[in-house]
């Protein structure tokens, strides 16, 4: 048995792949609720409601897709280069505490209008600032970057858990270590009241344009995909290597970071530790599923959004246990993936 | 100062070391097995986390400590076979299918926890793995006390690293593990079947992953805490590369970030609050990138490591 | 009917507070008094919306944590003005339905600490702790109080493990205070108590009664009681009275919330008796333990 | 013929809708060499690797010995004495050679390795059939003959007694190629049965006692060496008859490129020492040399991607800083590289992205490519140099290695550049393909065009330059007109025995 790379792909196949995942994915975790003893078919309409099935579900699930649908293109873009970014969680996070950090002690007294996006440069700037780490030990001591942006991730953590315990501490935070909060002026307005769903997300869908757009049709983006597919095809034709995989960290690092930024200026208002429930690794699995396209990267955040956000409302209304949530999402992700696999190969002898 | 050597010349300095690092020495082979083949296997967090669970669960429903470890090998090998079929069958790439298989095995774990061990209060216990003194050695002055009074999973961790070490480079099998992560081409050349090769070290190394996370329910401690692996896994990812992928450093390194975590545990007892306990946690990740840096030049990183082998793909 | 409660618990709810919470509540629904629905290991991102989701549900009263989610959680409960909320915080309450407990078990571990001091022969101690916040600190500064109030000269050894899940690390902490000449080690977090159980010394639990777990190791226990709380709790919700209210002085010894649960006959009798004269004198009011939130040296 | 000891009887292959083997038979004697011949894509490595067992073939089998061979067990194939060097090296570059030639030879179950034997009894293979390397040597360090050695060391070490080598020549020089056909000859003599693959007939008629000729995956002639003729080969490997195109006279226009004294250290190493040139409009500058002796390091030069330590480059008469691509580009460079997978095209890309990557400047406005020009481009690339097998938007890696080729020359000659910049142009090609190759670079010459041609081919360089100048170590002979060379003449100057008597000092 081998697998051979198709050429043409019907559409029946690229809608039935993701259709036939979804319901393998369900069917496995109908298994484990069943097991649970719960009824399996009113949980997958749980599931449903748990996902859109009123204003406050419909709302949660857009705002648990916007950090995806950044850290996704942040993987995306960097995939595309061939730039191994798994520090993605580490450069949300360092977005995070640089908005908080620049809002609270610098910038806090400017108005909205400056303030705001003042704020969302700091932080995309604090996610280059950690990728660029990564990449300049990969072009100066060619150090294979996938193990180093997945350590500087934890290294981030630790450093932002050092600063909300000492010098970002909120001393309005009871001793808890969590970080001060930004200024009123730098909170993100909502899309609708009474919800958390903030301005976030339209800004992450139109940067999923915008970077669709700079792939798809500058020179830019040409490049930096031939810099990541033939390195040394890309240099023959006069690509500037070190130059385009700098620019791509900056897109990537500042995507991730700036989810970060969007994330504390738009929902929690401050930097914990648990802020982010591993939004930057998800990303990576979203932009994968996406098969690195920025538009279907929108796509894949929703869909792993409403797979998890639908879960976990099911094992609440259910009363199973709400570990639940990320089995399912584990699950989608991992036969979404095969099946992507099977829409891009076929079987042959 | 003098409380540095003072902490040092503790003999419980030592024990503590050889003990914190057992689990991570049994986590960096696993790792540094499947890396030598060739595949990174991210998964390593959510398969300690299961074996910690699935371990600790086969001894409280009876079975005996070695069996529980036995199981958690299994569970290991389970999960491995998943990342393999799905890194070397299908050759999808191996961190996102190693951050799936995390995903899945950490929920899974405790959602099969929830479901079979009723809570009330702190979770129920097991008799775990007690310290056996090495008759004679034990009664060593300093020596004794430091290093030969572990319980003995310990003890076979540290076998197992020098055992891993014989195999890699000593032997047939080692030689074919390592062609296939250097050149699977080659291997494939040479009559080795390095599907098979990768299938295999993935599974083994998987299995040792899971005895590395049951040791933190059947010997560290005696029940079963969601979340309680707390990134050991990581760690153990960095220390494969930290040892440029030989067991022998794997094992000093395993040891290292042991001794820097018993250090410091101690020097906070001593001098509470003066560095922040963070600096001590980031410690083993920066060493592990500058360990990186200097020696990338050397790279003797497996060749072939997360590219998949497709036969008759070139 | 039982008026229906929703425990949102951030960790699992093996964590010896959320297990004291948990229990409580399913005591009370096991008697009747409640039905009870819970969600655990919620994550500070998720939280708000095991809150909304809960109060949209229609469940009465909401019980939990909002340590990581100070802000957001009272921005709910102004939302959800017919759901009442009861959640463990180090700040106030706020409105008519956002009502706030602390965990004030101090007054147990000043008390546990008197007996420790008594009874240590290196003359030290030693307290394992997850990491510095407010409560822990009172916590292990209550124990210290303690050990000292009997024993001056005893000297006090702290460590914080930076994570509120690692038994084996905590047990490794305690291991390294054994070293450092500790002999009774006071368990904020589990798995200290192991470390004194493998070297044959005493330890004191905390929240919660360890000594069943370590019959030989744990003599005494600061606990905790959630009970007083939560029927103080349910009794407004039925009322109908505002719950927005601080609910703290329910879980203190005073109001029979907390205590001290020690095993007989380890500690000599005469530590025993001080300490149980103290503890009456806490009882009515005539002792106050000192609460010190600063970071234990 | 002797007894046949491999027999190959009836193998189809289909890959996809493509018919790589379509019933072809063929079998070997003891002690045989037969050449099988026949363009890109004619099925060559496919046959090779159904009998080496890589692939199963769809009907047909393989007998060795009258005896049937499993399909697709690479490691059966081994046991009945099969060895097989493949057209790229399957070697580990960061193990040894004995660990290269050792694994898998051994019971894997084994609990130890049998080194010290391993080591004595490749030392034996080593003195038997004068292949010198160090055991020891990390594969990744030797050179690429020496690897080529350890590929047939590994071969041999398992017992082979039918030798398959896919095109082993095409990364070795012709002193490489000469040894190594002397040491395969002994082989044979000692009665080892051989098949090679070879696109260079010279080598075929030398070598083979029989060659075998594939086209389109079938087998379309068999001949004894003594019967046979290059042309004839020629003519049915692509099935008409082909001639490659000579150079006419002409004389040359003025002065386009001069490098005066120019030095490149690349990683400490001095690559080019002082090297002098001087090339013109419509002439055809050989520069002829073994691999490995700064001909890559030239070329880059040129081709703007490496910039120089010292010395003078002029063009069009004007001094010239450190070329970039774009500069090279846009003052009419033309740049063919070496290796065509690995730096002239982007596989993975479309035909239209390849055609205007390196010209993207001309084919963007405001950072935006116009991808209706860029595609017209390559549209117009396709028809003018008659590339097959795709159209603007398909994927690159499609094309096979001739028509790739056609697409990079067609990139570089539709404008008419001024300079023309090409290594090693027609390596690894088929005879139409070279044809077809030769008589583009003829063109471009006869419309005024400077070609600087890098090349290891001395057939190459003869029948297409003016003048030609060897490479050695780094430095450049001076040159002669092509009419006063011979193979002999260039052959010694490839070996650096040239005369420097009459250089003159550098003017500048
Ligand atoms: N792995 C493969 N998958 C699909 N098609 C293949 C594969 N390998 C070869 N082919 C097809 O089989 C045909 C024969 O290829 P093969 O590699 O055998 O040619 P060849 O004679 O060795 O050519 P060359 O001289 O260029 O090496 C090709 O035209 C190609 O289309
Ligand atoms: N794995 C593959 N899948 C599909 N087609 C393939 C594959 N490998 C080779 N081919 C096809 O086989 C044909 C011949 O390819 P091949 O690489 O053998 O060309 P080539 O002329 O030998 O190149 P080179 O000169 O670099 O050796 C091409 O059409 C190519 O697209
Ligand atoms: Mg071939
Ligand atoms: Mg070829």
């Amino acid at each position: 048995m081998r697998f051979e790379r198709r050429e043409h792909r019907p559409l029946a196949l690229v809608i039935a792949t993701p259709v036939l995942a979804v319901l393998c994915a369900l069917a496995l975790a109908g298994v484990l609720i069943a097991i649970a003893g719960a009824p399996v078919m009113e949980a997958y309409w749980r599931i449903l409601v748990g996902a859109f099935g009123s204003r406050l579900s419909a709302t949660e699930t857009l705002t648990r897709a916007s950090p995806l649908i950044l850290t996704g293109l942040a993987a995306a873009v960097a995939f595309r280069a061939r730039l191994w970014n798994i520090g993605g969680e580490g450069q949300f996070y360092l977005g995070a505490i640089a908005v908080a950090a620049a809002s609270s002690q610098l910038l806090g007294g400017l108005p909205a209008a400056v303030q705001i996006p003042l704020l969302l440069i700091t932080g995309a700037a604090a996610g280059i600032v950690l990728l660029l780490v990564p990449l300049w030990l990969r072009l100066r001591f060619s150090v294979d970057e996938v193990v180093t942006t997945l350590l500087l991730n934890f290294v981030a953590v630790l450093f932002v858990s050092m600063l909300i315990d000492s010098v970002l501490k909120d001393p309005m935070g009871f001793g808890w270590p969590q970080s001060q909060p930004v200024a009123d002026a730098a909170v993100l307005p909502k899309l609708l009241s009474r919800s958390r769903l903030h301005i976030g997300l339209i800004i992450a869908a139109m940067l999923a344009v915008l970077v669709h757009l700079v792939q798809s049709r500058t020179v830019f983006g040409m490049q930096a995909r031939a810099a990541g597919l033939n390195p040394a095809g890309a240099v023959f034709a006069g690509v500037p290597l070190g130059r385009t995989l700098v620019t791509v960290a900056c897109i990537s690092g500042g995507l991730a970071g700036l989810a970060g930024a969007l994330e504390v200026m738009g929902v929690q208002g401050y930097v914990t530790t648990d802020l982010s429930p591993g939004y930057g690794y998800s990303g990576i699995v979203v932009a994968m599923l996406a098969n690195l396209n920025p538009l279907g990267v929108v796509l894949a955040a929703l869909f792993t959004a409403v797979m998890f956000v639908g879960a976990d409302g099911m094992s609440r209304s259910m009363g199973i246990p709400s570990y639940i949530a990320d089995v399912t999402v584990a699950l989608s992700l991992i036969s979404m993936l095969t099946g992507v696999f099977f829409m891009q190969y076929r079987i042959s002898r | 100062m003098s409380v540095v050597f003072d902490i040092l010349a503790s003999a419980g300095l030592w024990a503590a070391v050889l003990r914190i690092a057992t689990p991570l020495i049994l986590g960096t082979l696993g790792a540094l097995l499947c890396e030598r083949s060739g595949v990174l296997n991210l998964g390593i967090e959510g398969i300690m986390t299961f074996g910690a669970m699935i371990g600790w669960l086969a001894v409280y429903n009876g079975a005996d400590l070695w069996t529980g470890l036995l199981v958690a090998a299994l569970s290991g090998g389970v999960f491995g076979l998943l990342h393999a079929g799905l890194t070397v069958t299908l050759g999808l790439s191996q961190h996102v299918s190693g951050l799936g298989v995390t995903l899945f095995a950490s929920s899974f774990s405790y959602y099969v926890f929830r479901l079979l061990v009723p809570v009330a209060g702190t979770p129920p216990t097991i008799e775990p793995f007690q310290p056996i003194d090495v008759p004679m050695l034990s009664s060593l002055p300093f020596v004794g006390p430091a290093l030969f009074t572990q319980t003995p999973p310990t003890y076979a961790a540290i076998f197992l690293a020098l055992a891993l070490a014989y195999v890699i480079f000593r032997t047939p099998l080692g030689l074919a593990i390592r062609m296939t992560g250097e050149n699977p081409h080659a291997a494939e050349a040479q009559g080795i079947n390095p599907m098979a090769v990768r299938y295999g070290a993935v599974v083994a190394g998987s299995a040792l992953m899971g005895v590395g996370g049951a040791f933190l329910t059947l010997s560290a401690f005696n029940s079963f805490f969601p979340t309680m692996v707390q990134g050991r896994g990581w760690i153990c990812i960095a220390l494969v590369v930290f040892a440029s992928w030989r067991p022998g450093r794997a094992l000093l390194g395993a040891l290292l970030f042991a001794l820097f975590d018993s250090f410091q545990l101690r020097l906070q007892t001593r001098l509470s609050g003066v560095v922040p306990y963070q600096i001590f946690l980031m410690i083993p990740y920066l060493l592990s990138i500058a360990a990186l840096a200097l020696m990338a030049r050397r790279a003797r990183v497996p060749q072939a490591l997360m590219q998949p082998y497709r036969r008759g793909e070139r | 009917a039982p008026i229906k409660v929703a425990g949102i618990h951030a960790s699992p709810v093996e964590n010896a507070w959320n297990s004291v919470l948990h229990k409580a509540l399913q005591d009370a629904a096991a008697e009747g008094a409640i039905e009870y629905v819970f969600s655990e290991g919620v994550s500070g991102t998720d939280y708000p919306r095991a809150m909304r989701e809960y109060a949209e549900q229609g469940v009465r009263l909401i019980i939990g944590e909002a340590y990581a989610v100070e802000k957001q959680a009272r921005d709910v409960a102004a939302d959800y003005p017919e759901t009442a909320f009861v959640l463990g915080s180090s700040g106030k309450e706020a409105g008519e339905n956002f009502g706030v407990f602390g965990t004030w078990n101090h007054d147990g571990a000043y008390l546990a600490g008197m007996l420790a001091g008594k009874m240590t022969k290196s003359n030290v101690v030693g307290s394992v702790g997850a990491i510095p916040i407010p409560e822990v600190n009172m916590l292990i500064n209550a124990f210290a109080a303690g050990v000292k109030a009997v024993n001056p000269e005893a000297k006090h050894l702290v460590a914080f493990i930076g994570t509120f899940f690692d038994p084996p690390k905590a047990r490794e902490a305690g291991l390294a205070q054994i070293d450092a000449g500790a002999d009774i080690l006071f368990g904020e977090r589990i798995g200290t108590a192991d470390a004194a159980k493998e070297r044959g010394l005493k330890s004191v639990g905390s929240l919660i009664d360890y000594t069943p777990r370590y019959p030989e190791t744990v003599f005494a226990n600061a606990l905790w009681g959630f009970r007083p709380i939560l029927d103080a709790a349910i009794a407004d919700v039925s009322a109908g009275n505002p719950v927005g209210k601080d609910y703290t002085a329910f879980g203190l010894l005073k109001e029979g919330g907390s205590d001290i649960a020690y095993v007989k006959g380890v500690a000599p009798a005469d530590a025993e008796a001080a300490m149980e004269a103290k503890r009456a004198e806490i009882k009515s009011g005539a002792f106050e333990v000192p609460r010190i939130t600063d970071e234990p040296k | 013929m002797t007894e046949a000891v491999l027999d190959i009887r009836n193998v189809s292959k289909r890959f996809g809708d493509n018919l790589a083997n379509d019933d072809i038979s063929l079998s070997l004697g003891k002690g045989e060499i037969v050449a099988l011949l026949g363009e890109n894509g004619a099925g060559k490595t496919t046959l090779m690797s159904i009998l080496f067992g890589h692939y199963v073939p769809d009907t047909g089998k393989v007998l060795v010995g009258g005896r049937e061979l499993p399909s697709g067990k690479p490691r059966a194939a081994i046991r009945a004495g099969i060895g097989m060097v493949h057209q790229h090296f399957s070697l580990a570059p960061n193990l040894t050679v004995l660990e290269n030639v050792m694994a898998g030879t051994e019971s894997l179950w084994h609990l130890r390795s049998g080194t010290p034997a391993a080591r004595r009894k490749l030392n034996g293979i080593c003195q038997r059939f004068g292949l010198t390397v160090e055991p020891d040597a990390r594969v990744g360090d030797l050179s690429v003959g020496e690897q080529q050695r350890v590929e047939i060391l590994k071969a041999l070490y398992n017992d082979a007694r039918i030798l398959v080598l896919d095109e082993p020549t095409a990364v070795l020089t012709n002193l490489e190629a000469e040894r190594l056909f002397a040491t395969l000859k002994e082989m044979a003599r000692e009665g080892l049965s051989l098949i090679f693959i070879s696109h260079k007939l010279d080598e075929v008629m030398a070598a083979a006692d029989r060659i075998v000729v594939l086209r389109g995956g079938r087998k379309v002639a068999e001949r004894l060496a003594e019967k046979t003729n290059k042309a004839e080969l020629a003519e049915l490997m692509v099935g008409r008859k082909l001639s490659r195109p000579v150079r006419e006279p002409s004389t040359p226009g003025e002065e386009v490129l001069k490098a005066a004294g120019v030095s490149v250290i690349i990683d400490g190493v001095e690559r080019l020492k002082s090297v002098d040139f001087s090339l013109r409009a419509g002439e055809v500058l050989g520069i002829i040399g073994v691999s490995g002796n700064g001909q890559t390091t030239l070329a880059h030069l040129l081709s703007g991607t490496v910039g120089r330590d010292r010395g003078e480059l002029l063009l069009f008469g004007q001094p010239v800083g450190d070329l970039t691509v774009d500069e090279a580009v846009g003052a009419g460079i033309g740049r063919i590289p070496e290796d065509r997978n690995e730096e002239g095209a982007i596989g993975e890309m479309a035909i239209w992205e390849n055609a205007v990557l390196e010209r993207l400047p001309r084919f963007s406005r405001h950072g935006l490519v116009d991808r209706q020009a860029a595609q017209a481009f390559a549209g117009e690339i396709i028809d003018a140099f008659d590339v097959r097998g795709g159209r603007p938007p398909t994927r690159t890696r499609l094309l096979s290695g001739g028509n790739m080729q056609k697409l990079i020359l067609g990139r570089n000659l539709i404008d008419r550049p001024r300079i023309l910049i090409a290594a090693q142009p027609a390596r690894g090609l088929d005879e139409g393909a070279v044809v077809a190759v030769h008589a583009r670079l003829l063109e471009a010459r006869r419309a005024g065009t400077a070609v600087l041609l890098i090349s290891e081919d001395l057939e190459e360089v003869m029948a297409l330059a003016d003048r030609i100048q060897a490479i050695v170590n780094g430095r450049l002979s001076l040159p002669i007109a092509a009419e006063s060379a011979d193979a002999t003449k260039l052959g010694l100057m490839m070996a650096g025995e040239w005369n420097d008597e009459h250089e003159v000092p550098h003017a500048l």
